[in-house]
C-alpha cells in the first residue's frame, strides 16, 4: 500500500516550482505594479528554495539577500516614489517589441527543450558525490582559483561605477547652471 | 523721548488731521486718527520714535455711535527690552461700510492680529494679503451669514 | 519632484487642539501654515455678559498651564480703572504666584519638548516634577491645583496658609537639585543638542519685525522682558536677571526657559524673605468707571497684554486679550526649508499652547 | 523521551487510530504522530521554539515597563500577576486580541493584513538558526549567519510595504524611512559580522561560538561588537534610532494604521526581533551557551541574550530620537568607515592570535 508515488524532495521540489511560475506570471500580469514587484519577490525566493534544493545554501542565501533585500527593495522603492498614474491605464497593443517577446519565447523554451532531451540522465535529487559546498570552498575557489577573474571582474565593476558617479554629476552641474 | 514732547511734535507735526494726542496716564499715549490719515502717521510714528513693535489689534463697536473703531497698540523694542511707552491709535471706521488700510507694509506683527479682527469685527483691512478663516470654524458662514460674534448686535443665547 | 501634502493635527500626537498645514517636498518643509481656532470658545465675547469678578474663572481658562499671569494682567486693569492701591503684600503673593504658574508652564513645555524629540524620561520627569512639587504648593496656597483664581482685582483671594514658607522653600531645595539631574540628562545630551542647535534661527531683527514675544524674543538676543521693563506687582523691589542667549535657535530658545525655571525659583525665595505684613486685599466696587487701560504682564510664554474698556457698568464693555501665543504665530514660517523631523523641536520651542490663541 | 511524548502516551491515541477501518487514513494519521513525537516537532513547538520565544519575549516586555518606569520614577504595571504585574504584556495581548482590526478605507486589504503575518512568521524563521545550547537548535545550519542576515534584508520591504498599503502618508512616510534606516545599517551589520567570520572561519552558529571558548570575541574586537550593536539597534528601530515610528513627527509611522490584533502581531515582530538581535549579539561575541558547566548552557545564553536585550532598552531611558539626515549620516560616514577598519583588525588579530 502506497500512499505517494514521489519522494519528499520531488513534492517539495514540485510546490516551489509551482509557486515560482505563478509568482513569475503574476509578476509580469498584475495590474498593480507593486503586486507584481512583490510577486517578484516570491519568484526569487522560490528560486532560492530551489538552490537548497539542489544544497547550494550559500547561494540560496545570497539569492535571498541580493534579489530581494537589494533588487527587490530597489524596485519598489522606485515604484512607489513615482507618481500613480504612470503606471496605468497601458493599452495593450502588438508592437514589434511584443513580436520580438514572443519569439525569444519561443527560442528559449525550445533550447531547454533540446537540452533537456539531449541530457541523458536527469535527477531531482542531488548527485551520488555531492559536490564541496562547504564555505570553506568556496572562499578558496573564488579567491585562488579565480582569482585574476574576480580581481578584473572587481576593476570593471569599479570603472562601471565610476562612470555612473561621473555621469550622475555632471547632470547635477548641468541642473544648477540651468 | 518723553510723552509731552511726543505730543507736542505730533501736534505740531500733523494738527488738524489727527485727533488731539491724549495721555492717559503714564506711558500711554492715544491719538484718534481717521482712517484717510492713517498710513502717514503710522510711518511717521514709526520713523521718527521707531515703534518697531505692534502689540496688539483690536475692534471696539459702537452701534449707537454706528462706528468701529479699530485700535493698535505700539512700543519700541530695542536689544535691551521694550520701551515702556505704549501709543495707541484708534482709527474710527464707519459701520455700513467697515474699510480701513491695512498696516502690514509698516509693521509686519499686525498681520495675524488683523486677520484675527477681519473675522470677529467683519472689518475689512485693505491691502491685508490673506483675509482667511482663522479662528471660527469653517462653515461659520453657513450657519450664521454676514454675523460676526464680538459685535454688539450678535448675542448670546443666555443675554 | 511632486510635493506633498498633509496636516499635522488636529488629531495627531504632536500637534495639540491645532493643526499645522504641511507642504513636504522630500523631506523638507516647504510651507508650514498654522491653523489654529479648533478650541474657540470667545471668551472675549462672554466676558462682556459677566460681572467683572465673574471674569476671574472665565479668563483663567484660556491659558490653564498658566493662570496667574492672565488673571494677574486683567485684576491690574481693574484696579488701575478703579484707582485703588494693591496692598505690598498682595503684591509679594502675586509674585509668588506668577513664578510658580511660570515653573508649571515651563515644567509643562520641558516635558512635552522631552517626549517631542523622543526622549519619555524627561516626559515622566517634567510632569511628575510638576504635579508633586509645583502643583501642590500652589494648591496649599490656593486651595486648587490648576484652576485657582486666586489673583483677584484689589489683591488675593486668601492669606498666605501657616508654615507655607518652610513648605515651599524645602520645594525649592528639592526642585533645584532636580533642575541639574534635567540638565545632565537632557540639556547636556549630544542628541539633543544636535536636533536643536541651529534648528529654526530666528535673527534678532526678523524676531523684532515679527513682532514674537517672550522667550522666543529672548532666545534671540533682545533683551525683552515685562518684568524689567515695566514692572508691575513687586518685581521692581527684587533682584532678577533676564536669561538671554543670542543664536536664535531651538536650543538657545529651550535654554532661556530652562534658566527661566531657576531664577524663577529664586524670585519665589526673595519674595518669601521681603514677605510684608499687612492686608492681602482690599475692598473693591461692582462698578468700573468709564475709562480704557491697557495692562500688560510677562507670562510664562511671553508678554501678556490686556485692554479693557469699561462703560461705567457692572460689565466690561470690551475685553481683550493679546496672548503670546497668538503674537508668536508667525514663528511657525521658521520651519520653512527645515527638515520633517526638526518640526517637533521648532514647534515646541515656539511653547504655542493652543487655547491661549483661540481663546 | 519527552513532554510531548508523555501526553500523546498519556492520551494514548494511537490505539484509537488503530480502530481506523480505513487503511490509508490510518497510515497518514500513522505519519503524522511520528511526526509528533519526533524531536523536531518538540524543538520547534517548546524548546528553543515558539513557547521559550513567546514566554522569554514576554518577560522581555514586562521587563522594559519595569525598568524604563525605574529610571523614571514610576512604578510601572502592579495587578497583572502576583509578582509585579509580571502578566501583563500578556494581558495586554489579550487586550489587543479582541479589539477591532480596523482596516482604512481604499487600502490595499490583503497586503496590509498579511504584512504582520509575515513579519512575525520572518522574526520567528530568524530564530530557528540561533542555538540555545550545541544540541537545542531547529536548524543546525552551515550557512546560519548568512542566513540571518538574508532574512534581516526582508524586513524593509515589509515595513515599505506595510506602509504603502495603508494607502496613508504618515505611514508611507514611515515606511520610506524604515527602508532607508533598515538598508543602510545592514551594511555596517554584514561588515562588523565579517570580522568574527573570519576570526572564527564558519559561518555555522554553533563552530563560532566554539571558536570562542578561549576568549570571547568582544575581547578580540571590541570596535566590532560595538558597530554591531549599534547596527542591531537601528535594524530593531529602537530609540535612539525609532526614527520609523517616530511618534510626535509621523504618528507611528509605518504601523500608524494598524490596531487590535495586526498591530499586536508587529509589536510582537519587533520584539522578537529585538531578542533575534541580541541572540546573535550574544551568539557572536559573548560566548553564545559557553559558561561554567554547573547550569545548563541554555540558562547562560538566555541570560547573556536578556543582559542584552535589557542595556538596548536602557538607551530608551536616557537618549532622544535621532534625525533621519543625521542617522544616515552616522551609518554612512561613520559606522560604514569603522566596519572596514574593523575587518582589518580582525585580520590584523587572527595573523598575531591564531
Amino acid at each position: 500500500m502506497q500512499i505517494s508515488y514521489l519522494s519528499t524532495a520531488e513534492i517539495v521540489f514540485i510546490l516551489i516550482a509551482a509557486v515560482t511560475l505563478i509568482a513569475a506570471i503574476i509578476a509580469l500580469e498584475a495590474k498593480e505594479i507593486v503586486h507584481g514587484a512583490l510577486s517578484l519577490g516570491v519568484m526569487f525566493l522560490g528560486i532560492a528554495g530551489l538552490y537548497i534544493l539542489l544544497d547550494a545554501n550559500y547561494l540560496a542565501m545570497f539569492q535571498i539577500s541580493v534579489y530581494i533585500g537589494a533588487v527587490v527593495v530597489l524596485i519598489l522603492f522606485t515604484i512607489m516614489i513615482v507618481p500613480r498614474e504612470i503606471w496605468l491605464h497601458r493599452p495593450f497593443r502588438i508592437t514589434p517589441e511584443v513580436i520580438a517577446g514572443i519569439l525569444a519565447a519561443i527560442m528559449l523554451i525550445g533550447s531547454i527543450c533540446v537540452l533537456y532531451l539531449s541530457t541523458p540522465a536527469w535527477s531531482l535529487t542531488p548527485s551520488e558525490a555531492p559536490f564541496d559546498w562547504s564555505v570553506r570552498r568556496i572562499a578558496q575557489s573564488i579567491v585562488i582559483e579565480y582569482g585574476i577573474a574576480l580581481q578584473i571582474l572587481a576593476l570593471v565593476l569599479f570603472a562601471g561605477l565610476m562612470g555612473a558617479l561621473t555621469l550622475a554629476k555632471v547632470e547635477e552641474k548641468e541642473e544648477e547652471t540651468k | 523721548m518723553n510723552e509731552a514732547q511726543i505730543i507736542d511734535e505730533l501736534r505740531d507735526k500733523f494738527g488738524e488731521r489727527i485727533g488731539t494726542p491724549e495721555r492717559l496716564r503714564q506711558h500711554r499715549i492715544v491719538v484718534t486718527v481717521e482712517k484717510e490719515n492713517l498710513l502717514d502717521l503710522a510711518k511717521f510714528v514709526k520713523d521718527t520714535y521707531d515703534l518697531n513693535y505692534a502689540i496688539s489689534v483690536s475692534g471696539i463697536d459702537y452701534p449707537e455711535q454706528n462706528k468701529f473703531v479699530v485700535v493698535y497698540h505700539l512700543c519700541k523694542m530695542s536689544e535691551e527690552g521694550h520701551l515702556p511707552l505704549v501709543l495707541t491709535l484708534k482709527v474710527p471706521v464707519n459701520r455700513q461700510t467697515p474699510r480701513t488700510p491695512s498696516l502690514i507694509s509698516i509693521w509686519q506683527s499686525v498681520e495675524w492680529h488683523e486677520r484675527e479682527t477681519w473675522e470677529l469685527f467683519g472689518i475689512e483691512f485693505e491691502g491685508h494679503p490673506k483675509l482667511e478663516r482663522l479662528l471660527l470654524h469653517e462653515d461659520w458662514d453657513e450657519e450664521f451669514p454676514n454675523q460676526f460674534p464680538l459685535r454688539k448686535d450678535f448675542l448670546l443665547e443666555d443675554e | 519632484m511632486s510635493s506633498m501634502y498633509f496636516s499635522v493635527g488636529p488629531q495627531h500626537p504632536g500637534s495639540g487642539h491645532f493643526r499645522m498645514k504641511i507642504t513636504l517636498q522630500g523631506d523638507i518643509i516647504l510651507n508650514a501654515e498654522p491653523d489654529p481656532g479648533f478650541v474657540h470658545r470667545s471668551v472675549e465675547k462672554i466676558a462682556e455678559t459677566r460681572e467683572y469678578l465673574q471674569n476671574v474663572p472665565l479668563i483663567e481658562r484660556q491659558c490653564l498651564s498658566d493662570v496667574s499671569s492672565v488673571t494677574l494682567a486683567y485684576a491690574m486693569g481693574i484696579e488701575e480703572l478703579l484707582g485703588i492701591e494693591v496692598p505690598p503684600r498682595a503684591q509679594y503673593i502675586r509674585v509668588i504666584m506668577c513664578e510658580l504658574s511660570r515653573i508649571m508652564s515651563h515644567l509643562y513645555w520641558l516635558a512635552i519638548l522631552g517626549i517631542f524629540v523622543g526622549h519619555s524620561t524627561m516626559f515622566m520627569w517634567g510632569f511628575g516634577d510638576r504635579d508633586i512639587l509645583i502643583t501642590e504648593t500652589a494648591e496649599k496656597i490656593a486651595g486648587a491645583r490648576v484652576s485657582y483664581s486666586y489673583i483677584i482685582p484689589g489683591g488675593v483671594r486668601y492669606d498666605l496658609p501657616d508654615g507655607i514658607k518652610e513648605h515651599t522653600m524645602k520645594t525649592l531645595d528639592y526642585f533645584q537639585g532636580r533642575l541639574k539631574e534635567y540638565d545632565a540628562i537632557f540639556f547636556s545630551n549630544p542628541i539633543f543638542k544636535r536636533r536643536t542647535k541651529g534648528v529654526g534661527v530666528l535673527s534678532r531683527s526678523e524676531a523684532i519685525r515679527l513682532g514674537v514675544t517672550g522667550p522666543t524674543l529672548r532666545g534671540s538676543g533682545v533683551r525683552g522682558d515685562i518684568r524689567k521693563d515695566a514692572p508691575y506687582a513687586a518685581y521692581d523691589e527684587l533682584d532678577f536677571e533676564i536669561p538671554v542667549y543670542s543664536e536664535g535657535d531651538s536650543y538657545s530658545r529651550s535654554l532661556v526657559r530652562f534658566r527661566e525655571m531657576k531664577i524663577s525659583s529664586s524670585i519665589i525665595r526673595q519674595a518669601f524673605e521681603n514677605l510684608p505684613e499687612g492686608d492681602f486685599k482690599v475692598k473693591t466696587r461692582k462698578k468700573v468707571p468709564e475709562g480704557e487701560v491697557f495692562s500688560r504682564v510677562e507670562a510664562a510664554r511671553g508678554e501678556l497684554a490686556c485692554y479693557l474698556i469699561s462703560d461705567g457698568t457692572r460689565k466690561p464693555y470690551r475685553l481683550k486679550m493679546s496672548t503670546p501665543s497668538f503674537r508668536n504665530l508667525p514663528g511657525f514660517s521658521l520651519m520653512k526649508g527645515s527638515m520633517l523631523a526638526d518640526m517637533p523641536p521648532i514647534y515646541m520651542s515656539l511653547d504655542y499652547w493652543p487655547l491661549e490663541t483661540d481663546r | 523521551m519527552n513532554i510531548i511524548n508523555i501526553i500523546l502516551d498519556f492520551l494514548n491515541l494511537e490505539n484509537f487510530i488503530s480502530n481506523i477501518p480505513n487503511a490509508e487514513v490510518q497510515e497518514l494519521l500513522t505519519i503524522v504522530f511520528v511526526f509528533l513525537r519526533s524531536d523536531l516537532f518538540f524543538k520547534i513547538l517548546l524548546f528553543p521554539g515558539i513557547f521559550t520565544i513567546l514566554i522569554t519575549v514576554a518577560e522581555l516586555m514586562w521587563l522594559e515597563l519595569k525598568l524604563i518606569a525605574k529610571v523614571q520614577l514610576r512604578v510601572g504595571p502592579q495587578y497583572a500577576g502576583r509578582i509585579g504585574g509580571i502578566l501583563q504584556p500578556i494581558a495586554d495581548f489579550i487586550k489587543l486580541l479582541f479589539k477591532e482590526t480596523i482596516v482604512p478605507e481604499k487600502a490595499s486589504k490583503v497586503l496590509f493584513l498579511l504584512v504582520p503575518i509575515m513579519l512575525v512568521t520572518l522574526a520567528a524563521t530568524t530564530l530557528t538558526v540561533i542555538p540555545l545550547s550545541e544540541t537545542d537548535v531547529i536548524s543546525n545550519l552551515d550557512v546560519g549567519l548568512l542566513f540571518t542576515f538574508a532574512i534581516l534584508a526582508m524586513f524593509p520591504i515589509l515595513a515599505l510595504l506595510a506602509g504603502w498599503a495603508s494607502n496613508s502618508k504618515f505611514p508611507f512616510i514611515g515606511g520610506i524611512r524604515a527602508l532607508f534606516q533598515q538598508v543602510s545599517y545592514e551594511v555596517p551589520l554584514w561588515f562588523s559580522a565579517l570580522g568574527v567570520v573570519i576570526l572564527a572561519e564558519s559561518l555555522n552558529f554553533n563552530s563560532i561560538i566554539k571558536a570562542q571558548s578561549t576568549f570571547w570575541f568582544i575581547l578580540l574586537l571590541p570596535l566590532g561588537a560595538f558597530i554591531f550593536l549599534v547596527a542591531v539597534i537601528a535594524e530593531t528601530e529602537r530609540l535612539p534610532f525609532d526614527i520609523p515610528e517616530a511618534e510626535t513627527e509621523i504618528a507611528s509611522g509605518w504601523m500608524a494604521e494598524y490596531s487590535g490584533l495586526s498591530f499586536g502581531l508587529i509589536m510582537l515582530s519587533l520584539y522578537i526581533k529585538l531578542y533575534f538581535g541580541a541572540a546573535m549579539f550574544t551568539a557572536l561575541f559573548l560566548g553564545g551557551w559557553l559558561g561554567p558547566s554547573i547550569l545548563p548552557p541554555a540558562f547562560w545564553f538566555l541570560t547573556k541574550t536578556i543582559i542584552v536585550v535589557l542595556i538596548i532598552m536602557m538607551l530608551r531611558g536616557v537618549l532622544p530620537r535621532f534625525r533621519l539626515a543625521d542617522l544616515l549620516y552616522i551609518g554612512w560616514r561613520r559606522l560604514l568607515i569603522l566596519s572596514i577598519v574593523n575587518i582589518f583588525l580582525a585580520i590584523t588579530v587572527k595573523l598575531v592570535l591564531f
